[in-house]
């Protein structure tokens, strides 16, 4: 290519981060906007985040997210860490349509994941609440949990389990020595994938939710249908920021884990 | 007497799926002997560590170390460790931490103090004094190499496994380890088991070598034996001596040899030349016979000069390489037959061979080594 | 571990995949029952999936929905394989910054892009409908093609165009010779996992609708609100196999990239 | 006449960020020379390799290559192929359309038939007819490097510039290509530029050899002058002269010396060793000055032989290598001091020297190689 090429190419991918991220740029430059219904700039206020942090709902909401979310968290990536061990080091009957079976979920739409959870608590006549939230977050987050881990795993060298077997530790000593320590960065990992991926949830929870148990995109939504109010930007503003500080956080501890 | 050996492997096989990596393979290795493991990838050498170290079981055979079975015994159950090809150092864990972890670990109860005094000694034994507490990714790859080590020898094994150690190391440092080596083990004097496809390792470090193939032992000896009367085709090959001819047994003890052992032979390769070899006792007239040269057994000489040697012919030179102390000569006899003259290169400069030239060779018949008939056939 | 831990193992992770996938295969069961509001099994029956197949709503949005669908496939792809090249090959001011930024829309809630989006559409008064789904469809998609196709670069040799151009090849000659044919494996990956990615999107879609332009799960949801039909089980049966085909041959591909 | 040489660097130099890789090197190597850049990992010997071929701009300084500057043209506009370390093979095509690759360029306008008829030839000169079909990974890494070869030569380059070629292959299969190599230097008369860190593959191919370090030459010369006498403390460390001492000239003219050429100096080494060492003009009595000794120079014999060296101690040996045709040995003089020597392993049998000897050593004058003052100052 000529020397105009890369100053070409830099523009063109310019205009494509544009385009990927005006809308959300308009969406925070009208948080601070004073007009209730209008889409235009009409000065600059903060009366919407001020709304936003003295109402009870959003509070509430908020509340039960991170009621959900945390312990989501927390059991997923228990849970993944496990399974990927056992798909990762036992050789059994199938194991690969087991791991292959982890992407299904990942690729399947939200609505027919809700649905089925729906009809299945439906049927064995659980009420739906926040337990009935949790369950439902878990479930989806573990395919992701276990193939965070297992990536990890793949990269793990097996010498060094040879080396402190050899050095006298049994299989748990080993497990608990060496192998989890050396884990441990894709655990993290995972578990700070997981908190947006239960924290952001909205049409598994819409389904699977009772009354009395809305999430935050469950009130944002429920405020979308009262309108869009400058409110709601301000929410979506501030929900923009959360996921940024936890990629950062999650990139760095990738790229510690791959170093 | 119970203790008749340090490790003793009976009748030992393991395969993987199809592939026979240890076959049938008995041994038996003295306390405190440096014993190599030598031969190409693939040849079971890697395998039959892990047998002895516990983290392979065997299929068939028994293992014993110390004069007790231990084939069914789990790794951390034997008194035995190993020194691995990548060190296999614990990357979360300190220098210091990485050599106390076996010491620390419950089933052994040692002490606090005693720990520390045992990791100070091995640090000082493999001169890492003050890198205690480093991690292995700050130290170099021979400092990493000397950490493992550490690590396995501060456990006092009985029989102390080494698969490759030096292997990721360069040249001038390999050299200076393997002096190292002996020396740690005069020190320490427990069992070494070395593994290695280096020849030069292997012959450099160890009392007995044991060159591997196909799951078995090709050749079983000293470094001297294996390198000067190499018994098979393939240890010949392996331990380069690269000058190979095949051919028939045409006369018994004909010829004149000088110096030579034994009942003198002639020889027809398949090219045709006709070469004098000692040593031919037990081989009958017509049989077929495949013998080797060392390189360094080659003489050349210019066409015009007077010398005496059991076998001689005309040839060309028709490559050269330059190693310093030494010149390799790659000689045509003839139409088919190449082979390998490794002069001083003093010589060299003096007479000026280059390549294209006349000259004469030769080498004496207690230099042509016989090989077993059946190159596969040769059990230790 | 004892010798009893491998079972062990085995029997929790046949629990965990039972928690994970029995709500799905409930689904399935019940799209083969004639009962139309029980919730019990009663019998065989295709009478769902044949009033799914000769359903003209559900053909239609099953038109729309693939009209999008490919479109963004092809257009994302495109993009991120130029957006990729771009960032992966010239060094350039806030270049990391550039990158970080793709992982931002993959872990912010549909709801707050939804809402930015239609936000944005609106102030540009722009009429929503098939163009402004498509368009949202490309914008959330370039992301992820581009980590897909970067994930392969990283991959790459680069010694392999330094021996194009000394052997006489210039520039666009060893792109179009030698790096294109060595990204084609994670181009195609991109596009197949590209494809549910659209095809399944409901909450950005909803928002950026207009009358007239249903896609299938838009259609879905709208028989939902009319009471939840076995013909959902039907056609939800039939979405979670779609994905699971395409799934199987994305692994093809990527398996056969990495080896 | 307009051709003075086939590639010849000006005052080049290449930085990357603060590290200058290329240091203000001037080189020039004439039409059909093999030539060699040997050094250490991070000597810039890889980047100068990379400047020739265009691969990497100088930030100083010119490019010849056949006489015309070449130091702005990109690589696809020079008449210089490069076979890379790790052969750079296209896995997408077969080796056929490897080879085909540069040909089939529209620059070039080769005919369709012409391609087949230069490819089939390439494919002869590598010795991999019937291999054309297959793709690169159904090659074994030897084959694969013979085919970088030929892709490379196929276009005949007025310089083939070659990247450690043989650093991924075995060490038989590097002594056959090694061979090999030159065969097909002679064949094609094309000039050769040569990078490796191996001095015994630099020393065995080359016409000329420049050791590189820090980005300019140590020392340049032909093989054997570069073996026999290095100039400094580096080239003698890097070919594997290991003995290395500092010292003080104590005595001009002083000791008989046998065979000794130039004037002869007396030195003492740090530890008070007093050695005579020849070719000492130009030294003067109280200079520093260090010399290097090659380990086959140094003799080794029981302490009871009457024999004769210029320079004769008392010593241990504390260590001992068998390496085959020859035995290291390891051998401390006093406290400090310790020298490698090499002698006949039919020596050493002979001898039957063991660890813990007392043993008497000893080397002649002209076998001490005097070292410049400043190892760092020398430049070519």
């Amino acid at each position: 290519m000529n020397k105009a090429s890369p100053r070409l190419l830099s523009i063109g991918c310019g205009a494509v981060y544009l385009f990927m991220y005006l809308p959300l740029l308009v969406l925070v430059v009208y948080s601070f906007t004073p007009t209730e219904y209008g889409v235009a700039w009409e000065g600059f206020t903060l009366k919407w985040y001020i709304a936003v942090f003295n109402n009870k709902y959003i509070q509430d909401a908020l509340k039960i997210s991170l009621m959900i979310a945390i312990p989501t968290v927390i059991i997923s990536t228990a849970i993944g860490t496990i399974t990927a061990f056992t798909l990762y080091r036992y050789k059994f009957l199938g194991r690969a349509l087991y791991q292959g079976a982890l992407y299904v979920p990942l690729v399947m739409p939200d609505l027919v994941i809700g649905i089925s959870l729906l009809l299945f608590y439906t049927s064995i006549s659980l009420d739906l609440g926040i337990l009935t939230i949790l369950l439902a977050h878990i479930s989806f987050s573990i395919p992701l949990t276990t193939l965070v881990i297992i990536a990890r795993m793949q990269r793990l060298d097996r010498t060094l389990e040879d080396a402190a077997m050899d050095l006298g530790a049994d299989e748990w000593t080993t497990m608990w020595k060496v192998t989890l320590p050396q884990l441990m960065p894709g655990i993290l990992a995972a578990a700070l994938l997981t908190f947006p991926w239960s924290f952001n949830d909205f049409v598994i929870t819409f389904f699977v939710s009772g009354v009395g148990s809305s999430t935050l995109p469950l009130r944002v939504y429920s405020m979308i249908r009262l309108g869009v109010s400058p409110m709601v930007n301000a929410l979506g503003t501030l929900i923009i920021v959360a996921p940024l500080i936890i990629v950062i956080i999650g990139t760095y501890f990738d790229r510690r884990s791959v170093s | 007497m119970k203790r008749i050996s340090s490790v003793e492997l009976v009748r030992v096989s393991k395969r993987y799926g199809d592939v026979v990596a240890v076959d049938n393979l008995s041994l038996t290795i003295a306390e405190g002997e440096f014993f190599s493991l030598l031969g190409p990838s693939g040849c079971g050498k890697t395998t039959t560590l892990r047998l002895i170290g516990g983290l392979e079981q065997p299929d068939a055979g028994d293992v014993l170390i110390d004069g007790e079975v231990v084939t069914d015994l789990p790794p951390y159950e034997r008194n035995s460790n190993i020194v691995f090809q990548n060190y296999a150092l614990f990357p979360h864990l300190t220098i210091e931490n990485n050599i106390a972890f076996g010491l620390r670990l419950k089933s052994r109860r040692v002490a606090e103090p005693e720990v520390a005094r045992l990791v100070a000694e091995a640090l000082e034994l493999v001169h890492l004094e003050g890198y205690g507490a480093r991690r292995p990714n700050q130290l170099s790859g021979g400092q990493q190499q000397r950490v493992a080590l550490a690590r396995a020898l501060v456990l006092r094994p009985k029989v102390l496994l080494l698969d490759e150690p030096l292997g990721a190391l360069d040249r001038k440092l390999r050299k200076a380890m393997q002096i190292e080596l002996r020396r740690i083990q005069h020190e320490v004097n427990i069992t070494f088991i070395y593994v290695t496809h280096d020849q030069d390792e292997a012959m450099s470090m160890s009392d007995r070598v044991a060159v591997m193939r196909n799951g078995n032992f090709e050749q079983l000896g000293t470094p001297r034996e294996i390198f000067q009367t190499p018994r098979t085709r393939f240890v010949a090959d392996f331990m380069g001596a690269s000058n190979i001819f095949s051919g028939r047994v045409v006369a018994l003890g004909a010829g004149a040899a000088r110096g030579a052992s034994g009942r003198t032979i002639q020889i027809e390769t398949e090219s045709g030349l006709r070469v004098i070899s000692s040593d031919g006792q037990g081989r009958s007239a017509g049989a077929a016979v495949e013998f080797s040269i060392r390189p360094e057994a080659v003489q050349v000489f210019p066409r015009d000069r007077d010398w005496i040697a059991d076998n001689k012919f005309e040839a060309t030179i028709v490559g050269k390489l330059y190693l310093g102390d030494v010149t390799e000569l790659e000689v045509a006899l003839g139409d088919d037959n190449s082979i390998s003259s490794r002069i001083q290169s003093s010589i060299d400069q003096k007479f000026g061979f280059k390549e294209g030239d006349r000259v004469s060779i030769g080498w004496n018949a207690e230099d042509c080594n016989l090989l077993s008939s059946g190159s596969d056939t040769t059990r230790c």
